[in-house]
Order: C-alpha cells, then structure tokens, then sequence
C-alpha cells in the first residue's frame, strides 16, 4: 500500500554521513540501516549487528556481531568491511558525524561478520552513539568516489547526495529535494515484508498547509503537527493522532559570569549571578499554565534539563517546586532588585514547538516580579550564531539526549566552555569541581560509581540552577484513521513499523 | 475701465466647505463613509491607551491562563474579553487597538519617509534632468521590479547586522520603517518627476528664474506644492500598502516583536489557529486590518478622482 | 532600436553587478551558514575548520570576485542546505515559477484589463463600482492570508482544488509542466489566483485612469464626430492609447510576479523558486540566495526589454525617423 | 429659394452644474444655404464651439441640449438616439475640431483612420477606401499622398495635419461642414493654405460650411454671411461685409473696434506725421539693448556618446547671429513664424538661456559677462504668452508680485511690499483687496495684468513681452495693449514685443526685425517695413495675413 508522508522539511541530503540532523536521518533510516537502532521506548536494539559487547579483557574494545545474508540494494553482500568502510568515512574530516564517533581509534573486521572497535579508552557507552550511523557498500563507495564526505570548497556534487545504495527496507524511486521523493519497498530486504510498499514523502514547509493537506486526504500522514491544531484532527472524521514524549527539553539559560549583562538597565553587575534571582525566576515560571495554554497539553512540564529515557534522571529531580510568586518577589528584594530589571530574552521562532510562544509566556511571568524582559525573536539561524558567540543574556533553547546518558548533557552544557567541552555552555557557568567530576566520566567502567557521579553532577547543577528546565516536548503524528504509527522518541518513526487494519 | 474683481474674499473655511474637492466628498457616500470608518480606526488607535480595557503590551498584566477565551465570555481568572483572548490570554480587542496603533506607526512612518526621499528624488531628477535623472531613475526602476517584501527582507538582513544585538529589538521598529520605506520610495519618484518635468516648463518658473531664485527654492516654493495633489494620492493608497507590507514581513518572522504586536503580527499569530477554531484570534485582526487598508484605499481612491479635473 | 537595445543591455549589466554586491553585503549578516550546517555537538574548532572550508575567512572582495567569475561561468556554487548545484536546482525549479508566473500573468492581464476597460466605460453603473470595491480587497488582505483562506475553503472544506503542490507533472527534457495533467491543471488554480489578485487590482485600475484619461481626449471626440461605432472607439482607439503607459506600469509589476511568488509558493508548497529562496533563507544558504537575486536581476532585465520592445510596437512615435520630436 | 441645407431652431445647451444651471448657448437660430460658407465669431466662451457640438449631438453630461428642431436637408436630427446620431456623423455632417494637434490618434496612420471613416460611411472595399483616401489627401493638398498615407500623424506638421482632419471630415462628402477654429493653431502663411483649400472644396462639391472662429479676419477672408455671438446668444447676423462696415449692435461695434487691422498706420507715426517731424524716429542717444551677433544652436544629438565623438550630431541653429539695437524708452517688435526662434532670442535676452555665441548688451554692460546677473535681474523683466501657466497657481496674487521684489531686495518689511503690491494692483487697474486671491479666481485678461504686475515689482527699465496677448480675446487683447502703451509712457519703460500677430505689431512697435529659421531677414522702422517691405518673405508675411480689410 502507497503511504502518502508530509512533514515540515525535507532531508538535506541522502549522504549518510553528511548531516547529523534529525530529518536527514529519519529518511536515511528507511535506505540506509545502521548497526543499533532504538525501538519507540528508546531501547537500543539490533538491527545490522545483531550482538554487541565490550571485548573479554580489553575494556577498550568494543565488539559487533553482524547479520549474516544481508545483501544491498545493489545486490552487494554486507560484510564487515562494508562497516570498517564507513565507520571510517563518518570518522574522516567532512563528516557531520565524527563527534559521536570521537572516541573510536581504529576498526578492524576480525571476520567477515565480526567487527572490532578500539576506542581511546574505556567507552560503556559508546553503542548509543551509532545509531544514526549509516553502513555503505564499500565497493560501490569507491567505485563512486565516495571515501570522503562531501567537501563544499569543490564545489562539485557528491555522488552519494542523489544516489544510494543501502540495505534498507526502501529503495529510492525517485527525489526532487524538497519537492517529493519517492520510495519503494525492498523486496530483498531480511526483515518482515512492512505493509507500506511504497513510500511519497513530500515537504510542506507551512504548518496551515500541512494540515490542510491532510484533512483534504491529499495526505495519509503528518508529521511535524502544530499542537493547537491536533484536538481539531483527533477530532476529524477518519483522521487519528498519536502523541508520545520526545527526547528533547526546552530550557531557559542565562549568563552566569561576573561581567555585567548587555541587555539590561543594571551596568555595574551580573544580577543573574546573584542566586537570589535565578531561584526566584525558577518560582515565578508556572509550568502548568505553559503546558495548558500554549502547549494545549501537549508537554511534560519538568525542572531538570533532560528527558525521562536519559541515564540519570530521577522524578525527585524532574519534580517543581510550586509556584509562588510572594516568595519570588521577596527573594528579589533580598537580592537587591526589589524592582526587578531590564533584559533581553533571545529565542528562536522556528525551531522547537512553539518556541517563541513559550518565551513569550515566561516574559509575562517574569514581569510579576519586576524582571521587564524585552523579547528577541529569530528565526534559528540567526539564534544559533548569537548564543554560540555569547551574545546573549538569556536565552531559550532545546536539548535532545541521542545518548540517551546525562554525560551528554554535561560535557556540552555544563562543563566549563573551552575547545573541547562546553560548546553549548552559553552561560559561561564555571565549577572546577563539576568539570573534574565531568571529565571522570568518559572512561568510568563501573556504571553504579558512575551513576553516584553522574547524581551528584545533576545535585550541583540543580542547587546552582544553571538551567530553568520548563518541559519536554511530546511528539504528535497525525494520520489517516485506518493506520497506526507509534511515536518515535527521538522523533525518528519508521514506515515499516505501519499497520493498516 | 477699473474692472474690480466683484467677488469678496471669502474666510478659509468658507472656500472649503466651497471647494469642488468638498462638493465631491459630500457627494460620494463612499468617500464618506470610508472617511469615518478610517477616522475611527485611527482615532481608536491614537487613544488605544484610554479605550483599551486592558494593556496587551505590559506582560505583567497577563495572565496565561486566560489563553484562548472565546468572545463575550468569562476568563479563567474572571476578566471580561469582548472579542476573546488570545494564545497569551491577551485582550484580542486592546490587542487591535495597540496593535493598529503600531501599524499605523509603521504605516504612516514609512509613508511618510518614502515620500521625502521619494519626492526629493523626484524633484532633483525632474528638474536638472540628464545624467542625474537617468540615475536616479534607473535606481528606482530597479526598485520598482524588485518586489517591497524583498527588499524589505534584505534591508533587514542587512540591519540587523549592522546594529548591535542589545539594541536590535528597540531598533527593530526602525528598521520596518526604514525597509518599507525604502522599498516605496520609487513610487513617488517617477510621479513628481514626471510632473516636476511639466512644471518645469511652465512660465511661472522661468519668471522666477528670470529674478534669481535659486534652484532650491524654486523646487521648494514654486514646483513642490504643485506636485503635491498626486503625492497625496499615491501615499494614501501606499500607506494601505505599507500597513499590509508590514504584516507580511511580520509573517515571514521579520516584524516587530511579538510582545507588541501590531495588526499583521497578531494575524500571524491568529492563523496559526485558524484550523483549531479559535477563529476569533484570526478573525477580528484580519477583518481590522481590511477596514483600515479597504478605507484608506478607498479614501485614495476617491481623492485621485477628486484631484483630476477632467473626471469631475 | 539595436543600438538602444544594446544600450540597455549595458545598464542591464551595471544593473546586474550592483544587485549582485547588494545580495553579498546582506549575506555577510543575515546569519551564521555554518550554525545551520554542523550538528549540535560539533565543536567550535569544527565550526572553524568547515568555516575555513567554505571560504567564509576569506576578505569579503574575494569572495565577492570568486562570486562573480563563477557566476558568469553559470556555477553558482554548491547549495550548503541541499548540497547539490545551485544552479542544477534553480533549472529544476525554475519551470514550476514560470508556469505559476506566466498562469497568474495571464489571469492579471486578462481580467485586469477587462475589467479595467467595463469599470472605465461604466462609470456610473452599479456593477462597476462593485468591481472597484470588491477589487480593492486584493490589495487591502495580505497575500499568505488569501492563500490560506482559499485553501480552507477550496480544500479543505469544499475539497474541490488540491492544497499544496503542482499535481502531476510530464518531463520535456529538463523543462516540467503541469499543464497537461488534470492535477496540475487543477493544483495550479488556487496559487496562481492569490498571485494574480494584487497585480489584477492594480492593472484594472490603471487601465480604468488611463482609459478614463484617453476617452477624454479630442481625438476620440473626434473618432465620435466621424461617426466612429461604439466598438472601433472603445476598443481601437481607446484601448490602444490606454495600453501605453499601462505598458510600463504591468511590465514592471509582472517581472515582479516572479518574485512576488515567494509567499505564494511557500503557502502552496508550490516546487518554485520563491519557496526555494525563503527556505534558503531561513538556513542562509548563500549561494542559493545569491543565485535567486541574480535571477530577479535577470528577470528585471528581460521585462524591461521586452516593455521597451513593445513600446516601440505600439507606439509609432518612438519609432526612429520620426520626423519632430514632440 | 432652395432648401437650407442646416435650419436651426431656438437651439439651447444647459450645463448642469453644481451651482445651478448654466446656459452656454441660449435659444439660437440660424440657417446654412447649400454652398455658403457661414462664419461663427464671438469672443472665447461665446458658446461658439458649443454651438457646433450641439448640432453634432455630441454633448456630453452634465450638458443637455434642447432645441425646437434641428434640421439636415429637411430631416429632424434633434432628439435622435446615439445609433441614428452615428449614421449621421460624418457621413451627412462632417467636422473640424478646434486643434489639429490633437484630434489625431497618436497611434493610427493617417491611413488608418480615413480609410476606417471611409468604409464606415461608404459601400467600398479596402483598396476602394484606399484609393479616396489618397485622392482626398491629393485634395486637402498634401504633396506626395502615395506615400505620406501610411505616415502617423507626428510625422505631418500643423498645417499638413489640419489639412489631415479636413479631409476627413469630408470623406464621406457631408453635406455640412462644421469647422471649428480650423486655423487657429497655424502660422499666417499655413492659415492662409488652408482657408483656401476650405473655400475651394465648397466651392467645388457646393457643401455648406459653418465656419468657427475668433478671429474676425478669417470670417472677413473665407465667410459669406457671419453670426456674432456673445454669451451664448445672436447678437447680430447677416453679410460678412455689412457687419465688418455697419455694425449695428452696441457689442458688435466694439469688437470690431477692438480688432487692430494690419492696414492701420503706427498710430504715432502717424500723429507724427500729422505734427509733420518725421525724422523724430530716428535715434539720437545711444541704444538701451545692444543685440550682436546672437546665436543659439541646440545639439538634439541623442547619447552622451554621440555628443562627445561628435558622430551622428543633429544641431539645431534656432537663432543665428541676430542683431538689433532697441533704443529707451521704444518697442521694438520681433515678428516671424513659428518656430523661427523669436521665444529663444527672448529667453537669451533675459538671462534664461545662455547664447551660444554673440553678446546682449544693456546699457553698455554684456549681461552674461560675469558680475552682471544682479543688474540683469533688477533691470530685465518678461511678460509670458500664457496667462495661465505664468502665474503659480499655489501662489497668492500678492505673493507672486512680491516675489521679484523679496527676491532682489527691493523691499523687505512686510508693510512696505504690501504697499508696494497694492499699489503695483492699483497700476494694473485691480483692486488692491485681490491681493489675497490666488490666480484661478482671476480671468485670462485680469491674469495678464497680474503677470504685468509682477513684471513690474522689479522696477525694470526694459520687458520682454513674449507673446502677451495671443491666448487673449481681441477685445481684452485691446484692453492689455492700451495698458501696456500707458505703463510705457508713465515709468518711461522699454519693450520687446514679440508676437506672430502683425497688425498688433504695427500698432504697438516703433521699429520692427523680422526673423526666419533663425536669420533677421529684415529690421528697420515699423512703417517702413509695413508699407515697403524689402525682403520676399517679409512681403509673403503681409499678403497672408487675414484681414478685415479685405472685405469688400
Ligand atoms: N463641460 C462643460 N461644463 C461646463 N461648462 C462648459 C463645459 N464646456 C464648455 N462650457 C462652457 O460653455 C461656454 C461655451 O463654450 P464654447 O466652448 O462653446 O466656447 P467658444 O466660443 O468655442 O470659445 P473658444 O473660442 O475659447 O473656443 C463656456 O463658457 C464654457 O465655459
Ligand atoms: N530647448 C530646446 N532644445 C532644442 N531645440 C529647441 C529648444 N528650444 C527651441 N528649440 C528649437 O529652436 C527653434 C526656435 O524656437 P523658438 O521657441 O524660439 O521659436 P518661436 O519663434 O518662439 O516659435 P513660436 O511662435 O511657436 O513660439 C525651433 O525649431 C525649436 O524647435
Ligand atoms: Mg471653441
Ligand atoms: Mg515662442
């Protein structure tokens, strides 16, 4: 059966190894296949490997067992080189994907089916990492000049952007980038025969249209569905939503260093420095209401910056305090602003949902306090330059966990921001101490020391409150009424996971 | 053989209620009643602070909880919102009215703006003519293929570079007023130069050149306020069209910020529910932002006719 | 004329580069390419490096020259969102913006100038002054809230025209075209309507001042005491002298239907090059921005050409060896 | 007697205003003999052209005609609905309007547009059409028809597209002509073509025309039998001859009083004459203008290009070294065609137009030489042809004639200009209280006495008058004339008169130079000129003048 598929963008580019991007991958996922994938708990499972496990003795090696009879859409046979191959190629300078696989010394195929990594040092979590790591045949690689990841200073096309060759349960019929591509079952393929035969994936950029195009039936689903309109299509006739949380939490940040802010009428100091203020801004912000009104219910209101499916997370650090705003406004007098201040807020308006809203909201709430926020907007190409240059003050943004391990979180959030570790660290929050414990982290092998670690990091990091967490997003596919499709956490849903009753 | 003119002086407000521009207006139900409707719309806009129930701009005052109140009914927390609340739990009709105001601003700015720099060009290229004029219009030729909404956009672009990022959003305004603005100007130019270019001839001129007036004040006092009839024109019908360019720049997400919204703004935003059924949030800006730009086009419209002799 | 054509050509030129440098200034500061481009864990010596790789470091002459020498060449570089030749994906979206453009074009000029000609040669009638009125909401409504309005009516509740995209379309080597397929007949309706409104209004009404202007001059009085029909009047003279200045006036604003068509290919999903730029704009990709604003400049081009070349059919006075120039 | 071809009876137009009906012409009645030419004359406003529009049935809301009957040849045609009025328009009724410029589709050939009123009209085929349409032109005395058929209007000059309106209004051979103001817009000597050309078509087809116009000379040249109107009303009807000699009404007389004739003597040479000093009108002290060598080219070439290689320039030589000397406190006349550059020898002569070569001297000093522009500007003063379009129609009366005097520094305190202006008003002979009005409050007449106002304000010793009272009605033209004659002997001033109408010349000028494609052909005393000029064209000139004289 023909699947009519719309969501707001298109993949960038069918080169697996090109793009770390959450569109890109999802349509790679149906050509491409990876060792490890995640099932819709966020469970890893196997897919191309079919064991995994670190190497008798040698805690620095990280063994895969591969899935015999596999062959690729070429008629290729998947080996272990075809892995060695593109672990490399994601390693090699133009890959988007080398960060994940940072850690990764060598790969070597012991036999055609077996696979060994050498990582720097000990990794227990270095599986989670390949999820989105796609295998190419290394024959039809070569042959297409396909070592390299694309390089732009060329300025030629690479071949693997328009053509593939995986072992997926698709094949690519047909592509228009952000037009219309076409898929088409894999007869070959060595999983279930999926009831989706075919597969029309078409961008529609504006959310009215999108919608449209569904309760027209000019589609069958739809991803990417603006939240106020999923009561209006659950309601619909032959139209049903599926709803589930995704891996992601939106948060606030501010600058947290000494020097005073840029936005605000108070020159001398930093007054979010002050801890008086943060834990008086953390009590005003009224989650609920954000959940109820701008979210149409569609959020779980947390206050720690990470997801429930992420190692580490525990309800006592999910739980809110209540609001309360007498207190607030006390605290603030405390700190010394007991009537408030000015400052800027920078979010960006087209990248979470309801982004800009949900800043908009927080700015009203902040005012009952005397915290007069001036609202940036942007879209998020230009949020992104500004809060990775510092330029902000406070900011919104959203943080998905592909680890599913809250090292993720610290290494770029929350350790100090130098070369290597902090990119995302907008606030500049510096604590030697937490960056020790941080960097402890990557090799630790015994997990139970490492979740003490990893609790007491998170202990820190909330007294300090170096993020205002408001909640995370739960993710909505609208479809026709005769299909079911679960929702994917990390927002990556297979069409062979299709049911048509 | 004294032949004394026989008619007195008349007062100033005599000749206008006498006027053939007034006789027309009375005359034209059109002209009348899109002249109170956008008197309205503007008068409401100006005094949105004494009107308003509510200020939708302070967000101290909101409260979230009364998002999406549909009209004539009660809030979550008890207030009273004749046209319903938005998805901020603001007061959708002092949202219009502060919102108006805004576009106004914007509007009659931007208008106003491009008019200057319009009609100053105009001038120049109308009366030294040559290389000057050919520059000049050959600018705003390329600027009157280039759509406003793209200039307006690379304007801003451009801007928002330029301008450090802790004064960007109390810029922003600014800048709308200054893209639209550019993006306009062309318009008035080719109008006062090609009427520039007929006055110019005209012997008034020349005896005015014959004593020495200077260029200046011959463009100034002699051929300015005889291009204005057109000018007039051409800025009401523009500053519908600026109103409406500045909700769509607000729609491609280039607007003022979304705490004080203007019309186009609170469209954008109202769209997005369009499908949900809280269509009040779309519906009333829209249908204000129709009125003001329908009248202001009207009024335009009626004046061009009233100003060209031949149609009277 | 050829040697005014090849003065125009020269301007054109000029024209060009200038809008060329515009489009590259702006590009320095609508945003960070590489922010859209590395994934949210690469580090900021990545950010570097891929920066370097792109050439961004380099002074902004360089990369202005290298723009320019590659463009004449047609290479527009590699799109950084979509990673494939721009100017691969310009031709491959171009027929889409054309046919929409030309279809909405025609319905402009049709029913503008219809509709201009009955309101002029009406005055008075009441069916007339509902035209004026009903066509001033073309230019009083924004145009994404027309598009969304026609698509809540014309798809989703009425379902009769498609909401999004072009329908089927047949392939004549490297040229697409809807027209020979019932959906993309039927797909094109609703964009090219929203396109179309603005600059319908704005024809009608400038073919109605302009006709309102002729009728009043001697020489139709003149066709009248020859004993001229009604028809010969209206539509010979009348219209003819009407279409001089209207000439300019739509030839300016239809080269800007194409680039008006930004908003109405991003609420149709229509595959142009309009929604091409605006998602482009929204990542930065640069060298497809810069393609599409060198592409209006061509446009602007080719429609004044074709304005001037059609002035001098029209109108015998421009023609060379005219005898005094008045 | 035979029928009359046109008989009309108590023919009124209203206007529907908004200020209450106006009648522009009111219950008149008159009859068109086969072969006669009928002159129509009043002054502007008369309700001449009214009159023949309304015969037509092409009056537009919100006029209104109503008549007792209009008859053709016997035939109603009042009251006929649009399709029968069509029928009758230029097939049984054929009609010159009033400026050939602009009766022509610009974008039609000639062809085009006899062939299309041919066929409109007539039982023929195209080649048929073709063929009367180039035998028509042949007649109306176009050389060359074969090939200026297919010529656009723009490419025919005045008089060529007069005789081009002509002949289509006889392209169906009408049986009544209406020519309106046939020749007003024309030079003398083309005017003098095409009355002939009118007389000679009548002559020969016996069709009957009614000829407009204001000009009492062409009704004295072309007419049979004339009608004065005045406000809408006959005044007086009859032979051509009997009204020009024996006027009977009051305003008849007047406006054939008014009319200055080419044939009447300077009238101070002549009281010169009369006191017996002829010589008197030589010079004795030195000239105040000095003109030599003048010389304007205009280079029409089209690029910048062209201009700098010189290839492909087109220069205009509009004047070519003139000459002149006019002496204090004297006219001096410019007289010449259209064209021949009397508007551009004025507009170097007043410091608006830099001459090409040559110099203009004023008392000794070259007023383009560097330094001079102040005494220029205080000592030169212009009165402009159009009343209308001299004056800033945004202005006040009294701002416009303050102006040169804020401008020059004559006057500065508000109360002194005030005084100055009422008294300049009170000069000109209107009333000091109009000071507050602005120019379209004002008549065409009372305009140019503003313009002379203004001319004035600078205290200047010498005006051009560039064509002063060609857009004025005779009667007021009469009027402007006498206060002109009268400012000069008050402040002693010195004039350029520049103007195509000789007789006004005559009457106004002491010497007089006569100018062709540029060249001074002839300069000298006016009387000398007038009664024995020398040079051909200057003769030419004369013959073609209408005049009423010539009447019988
Ligand atoms: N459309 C109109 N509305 C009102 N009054 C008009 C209109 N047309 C002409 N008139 C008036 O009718 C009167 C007669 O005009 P008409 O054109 O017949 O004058 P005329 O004798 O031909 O003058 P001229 O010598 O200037 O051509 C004038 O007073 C004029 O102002
Ligand atoms: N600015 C100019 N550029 C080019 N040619 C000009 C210019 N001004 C005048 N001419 C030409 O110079 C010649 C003389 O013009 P001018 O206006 O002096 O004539 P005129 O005798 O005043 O005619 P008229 O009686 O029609 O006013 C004409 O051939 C005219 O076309
Ligand atoms: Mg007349
Ligand atoms: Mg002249």
């Amino acid at each position: 059966e023909t699947l009519r598929w719309a969501r707001q963008s298109d993949a960038l580019t069918l080169d697996p190894h090109s793009q770390n991007q959450g569109v890109t991958h999802t349509f790679n996922h149906h050509i491409y296949e990876t060792l490890l994938d995640r099932d819709v708990e966020g469970n890893l499972q196997a897919r191309l490997a079919t064991d995994w496990y670190v190497k008798e003795g040698d805690e620095t090696v990280w063994v895969f067992e591969l899935r015999e009879g596999v062959t690729f859409h070429g008629g290729e046979e998947f080996t272990a080189e075809d892995v060695v191959f593109s672990i490399e190629r994601a390693k090699s300078e133009n890959s988007n994907m080398r960060q994940l696989h940072a850690d990764v010394e060598s790969v070597a195929a012991v036999d055609d089916y077996t696979v060994e990594f050498q990582m720097a040092g000990p990794s227990p979590l270095y599986p989670n990492n390949i999820t989105n790591t796609f295998i190419m045949d290394k024959g039809w690689s070569e042959e297409n000049d396909l070592t390299e990841v694309q390089d732009f200073a060329a300025g030629e096309e690479n071949f693997a952007v328009r053509n593939t060759n995986g072992t997926g349960p698709y094949v690519l019929a047909e592509r228009d980038p952000d037009v219309r591509s076409v898929l088409t079952v894999n007869e070959d393929w060595w999983g279930d025969a999926p009831a989706v035969t075919e597969i029309v994936y078409t961008p529609i950029a504006d959310n009215a249209t999108r919608v449209a195009a569904l309760l027209s039936g000019e589609v069958d689903l739809v991803q990417d569905v603006p939240v106020q309109d999923i009561e209006r299509l659950a309601g619909t006739d032959g139209i049903k939503v599926e709803t589930g949380p995704e891996n992601r939490t939106i948060y606030f940040g501010y600058a947290m260093d000494d020097e005073p802010l840029i936005s605000s009428n108070i020159t001398d100091e930093n007054p979010f420095a002050n801890p008086l203020v943060r834990e008086a801004m953390s009590l005003v912000i009224d989650r609920e209401a954000i959940r109820q009104v701008v979210m149409r219910g569609q959020s779980l209101p947390t206050c720690v910056n990470m997801p429930p499916f992420v190692n580490g997370w525990t309800e006592e650090l999910d739980a809110c305090p209540a609001v309360d705003v007498e207190r607030a406004t006390e605290l603030m007098a405390e700190a010394g602003y007991p009537d408030g201040f000015s400052v800027t807020l920078d979010t960006p308006n087209d990248r979470y949902v309801n982004d800009e809203a949900i800043a908009q909201a927080v700015v009203g709430m902040l005012g009952q306090i005397g915290i007069d926020v001036t609202l940036a907007s942007r879209p998020v190409a230009q949020h992104s330059p500004l809060i990775l240059n510092n330029e902000t003050d406070f900011y919104l943004l959203g943080w998905g966990v592909p680890t599913f391990d809250s090292a993720y979180n610290f290494n770029d959030l929350v350790h100090t921001k130098d070369d290597e570790y902090g990119t995302y660290n907008i606030g500049l929050y510096s604590n030697p101490e937490v960056d020790e414990m941080i960097e402890s982290l990557g090799t630790m092998t015994d997990l139970d020391a490492r979740n003490a670690v990893i609790a007491d990091i998170w202990a820190q990091v909330q007294e300090d409150r170096v993020f205002i967490p408001v909640h995370n997003q739960v993710l909505a596919y609208a479809m026709r009424g005769d299909m079911t499709l679960a929702v994917h956490p990390e927002n990556q849903p297979s069409m062979t996971g299709v049911v048509f009753e | 053989m004294n032949d004394i003119t026989p008619t007195a002086p008349k007062s100033r407000f005599a000749r206008i209620v006498d006027s053939d521009i007034f006789y027309s207006y009375r005359t034209s139900p059109v002209a009348i009643v899109s002249s109170i409707v956008a008197t309205v719309l503007i008068l409401a806009a100006i005094f949105a602070p004494f009107i308003a129930p509510y200020d939708p701009f302070n967000p101290r005052t909101l409260n979230l909880m009364n998002g999406f109140t549909p009209p004539m009914s009660e809030s979550f927390s008890g207030s009273f919102f004749m046209l319903g609340s938005d998805h901020q739990g603001r007061d959708v009709f002092s949202a219009i009215l502060y919102g108006s105001r805004v576009s106004l601003m914007v509007g009659l700015s931007a208008i106003l703006f491009a008019m200057v720099l319009g009609v100053t060009l105009g001038l120049i290229a109308g009366y030294r003519g040559g290389l000057t004029d050919t520059i000049i219009m050959r600018v705003a030729d390329v600027q009157l293929s280039f759509p406003s909404i793209l200039i307006a956009l690379l304007i801003f672009g451009i801007a928002r570079g330029i301008i450090p990022p802790n004064q960007r959003e109390s810029m922003a305004i600014f800048v709308l007023i200054f893209s639209i603005g550019l993006s306009d100007w062309a318009q008035f130019a080719r109008t006062v130069r090609g009427t520039t270019m007929v006055e110019r001839q005209k012997d008034y001129v020349s005896a005015a050149r014959i004593i020495g007036v200077k260029p200046v004040f011959i463009l100034i006092r002699h051929i300015l306020p005889n291009v204005l009839g057109p000018v007039l024109v051409i800025g009401t019908i523009g500053l519908a069209l600026a109103i409406i360019a500045e909700a769509t720049l607000s729609f491609l997400g280039v607007g003022v910020p979304p705490t004080q919204p203007s019309l186009g703004t609170l469209i954008r935003i109202g769209q997005q529910f369009l499908f949900s059924g809280e269509w009040w949030i779309l519906f009333f800006p829209a249908i204000t932002l129709v009125l003001l730009a329908l009248s202001v086009n009207l009024l335009g419209d009626w004046l061009r006719d009233a100003l060209n002799p031949r149609l009277r | 004329m050829l040697a005014f054509i090849f003065k125009r050509l020269g301007q054109s030129i000029l024209v060009m580069l200038a809008v060329a440098l515009i489009a590259f200034i702006m590009f320095r500061y609508v945003g960070d390419p590489v922010a859209s481009m590395v994934s949210q864990e690469a580090s900021i010596a990545d950010q570097e490096l891929l920066r370097e790789r792109l050439g961004l470091n380099d002074p902004f002459y360089e990369q202005f020259f290298r723009f320019i020498v590659n463009a004449v060449q047609g290479n527009f570089g590699i799109s950084y969102r979509l990673q494939t030749p721009v100017a691969e994906l310009v031709m491959s979206r171009l027929p889409a913006t054309i046919e929409l453009a030309l279809t909405s074009a025609t319905i402009a000029l049709v029913f503008g100038i219809l509709a201009g000609v009955f309101t002029a040669l009406n005055r008075k009638n009441p069916a007339a002054a509902a035209i004026m009125a009903f066509s001033l909401i073309g230019v009083s409504l924004p145009t994404f809230l027309i598009g969304i309005g026609l698509i809540y009516i014309f798809a989703v509740e009425l379902q009769w025209l498609p909401s999004f995209g072009r329908g089927q379309v047949i392939d004549f080597g490297w040229w697409t075209t809807g027209f020979f397929t019932e959906t993309g007949l039927r797909s094109i309706i609703l964009p090219a309507i929203t396109l179309s409104l603005f600059q319908m209004t704005l024809i009608m009404r400038l073919v109605r001042a302009e006709m309102l202007e002729v009728l009043r001059q001697d020489y139709i009085k003149f066709a009248r005491a020859r004993g001229l029909s009604k028809r010969a009047i209206n539509f010979s003279h009348a219209l003819k002298n009407t279409m001089v200045p209207v000439i300019t006036i739509a030839g300016l604003q239809l080269g800007s239907i194409i680039t008006g068509a930004l908003i109405t290919e991003t609420v149709f999903q229509w595959p142009g090059i309009g929604s091409l730029f605006l998602s482009s704009v929204a990542v930065v990709d640069v060298p497809v921005m810069a393609a599409y604003l060198i592409f209006v400049g061509f446009v602007f081009v080719v429609v004044n050409l074709i304005v001037d070349i059609l002035y001098y059919v029209v109108d015998p006075r421009l023609r060379v060896g005219a005898a005094k120039g008045h | 007697m035979s029928q009359p071809v046109l008989s009309v009876k108590d023919l009124s137009v209203v206007f529907h205003l908004r200020r209450g009906d106006f009648t522009a012409v009111n219950s008149i009645s008159f009859d068109i003999m086969p072969g006669e030419v009928l002159g129509v004359v009043g002054e502007s406003g008369a309700g001449k052209s009214m009159t023949g529009t309304a015969i037509m049935g092409l009056i537009d809301p919100p006029g209104e005609i109503s008549a007792t009957s209009i008859t053709l040849s016997g035939d109603r045609i009042d009251g006929l609905d649009e399709e029968s009025l069509r029928k009758i328009r230029g097939r049984r009724i054929g009609m010159v309007m009033q400026d050939p410029l602009t009766s022509l589709n610009p974008l039609f050939t000639v062809g085009e547009q006899l062939i299309e009123t041919i066929r409109r009209h007539l039982p023929l085929n195209q080649d048929e059409a073709r063929t009367r349409a180039i035998a028509l032109l042949a007649d109306a005395g176009i050389p060359d028809p074969q090939s200026r058929i297919d010529s656009y209007p723009h490419q025919f000059s005045g008089g060529m597209r007069q005789r081009v309106v002509i002949s289509l209004a006889l392209a169906a051979e009408p049986e009544l002509v209406i020519a309106d103001e046939p020749t007003s817009a024309l030079d003398v000597s083309v005017q003098a073509q095409i009355i002939k050309v009118l007389k000679r078509l009548c002559a020969e087809r016996g069709v009957a025309v009614m000829l407009i116009t204001h000009d009492m000379g062409v009704i004295a040249e072309a007419a049979d039998r004339m009608i004065v109107m005045n406000k809408g009303e006959i005044v007086e009807t009859g032979p051509v001859g009997d009204i020009i000699h024996r006027p009977k009404e009051p305003y008849t007389i007047k406006l054939i009083e008014a009319i200055p004739s080419i044939k009447a003597q300077n009238p101070r040479y002549a009281a010169a004459v009369a006191r017996g000093d002829v010589v008197q009108m030589q010079a004795k002290e030195p000239p105040l203008v000095v003109v030599d060598e003048l010389t304007k080219q205009f280079d029409l070439s089209g690029s910048f290009l062209a201009r700098v290689t010189g290839r492909n320039r087109k220069i205009v030589k509009a004047v070519n070294g003139v000459s002149f000397a006019i002496e204090r406190g004297k006219t001096y006349g410019l007289v010449g065609e259209s064209g021949s550059g009397k508007s551009t020898c004025a507009r170097m002569m007043v410091g608006l137009l830099p001459p090409t070569a040559g110099t203009v001297t004023l008392e000794g000093t070259d007023i383009w030489s560097k330094g001079a522009a102040a005494k220029r500007r205080s000592k030169i003063q212009m009165i402009f042809q159009d009343p209308y379009a001299s004056l800033n129609p945004r202005w006040r009366v009294g701002d416009i004639i303050a102006e040169p005097m804020r401008a020059l520094g004559i006057a500065r305190k508000p109360g002194e200009i005030a005084e100055r202006v009422a008294d300049l008003l009170e000069r000109v002979r209107l009333d000091p209280v109009s000071m507050r009005k602005y120019p379209h409050e004002f008549s065409g007449g009372q305009r140019q006495r503003i313009a002379i106002a203004r001319a004035l304000s600078s205290q200047p010793e010498f005006i051009i008058c560039d064509e002063p009272t060609s857009a004025l009605d005779v009667s007021v033209q009469a009027q402007v004339l006498e206060l002109m004659s009268r400012l000069q002997e008050e402040f002693g001033l010195t004039y350029l008169l520049i103007s195509h109408n000789l007789a006004v010349v005559r009457q106004m000028a002491d010497a007089v130079g006569v100018l062709h494609n540029g060249n001074l052909v002839e300069s000298g005393p006016v009387e000398d000129i007038f009664s024995a000029p020398r040079a051909d064209y200057t003769r030419m000139l004369l013959n073609a003048v209408p005049d009423i004289s010539k009447v019988a």
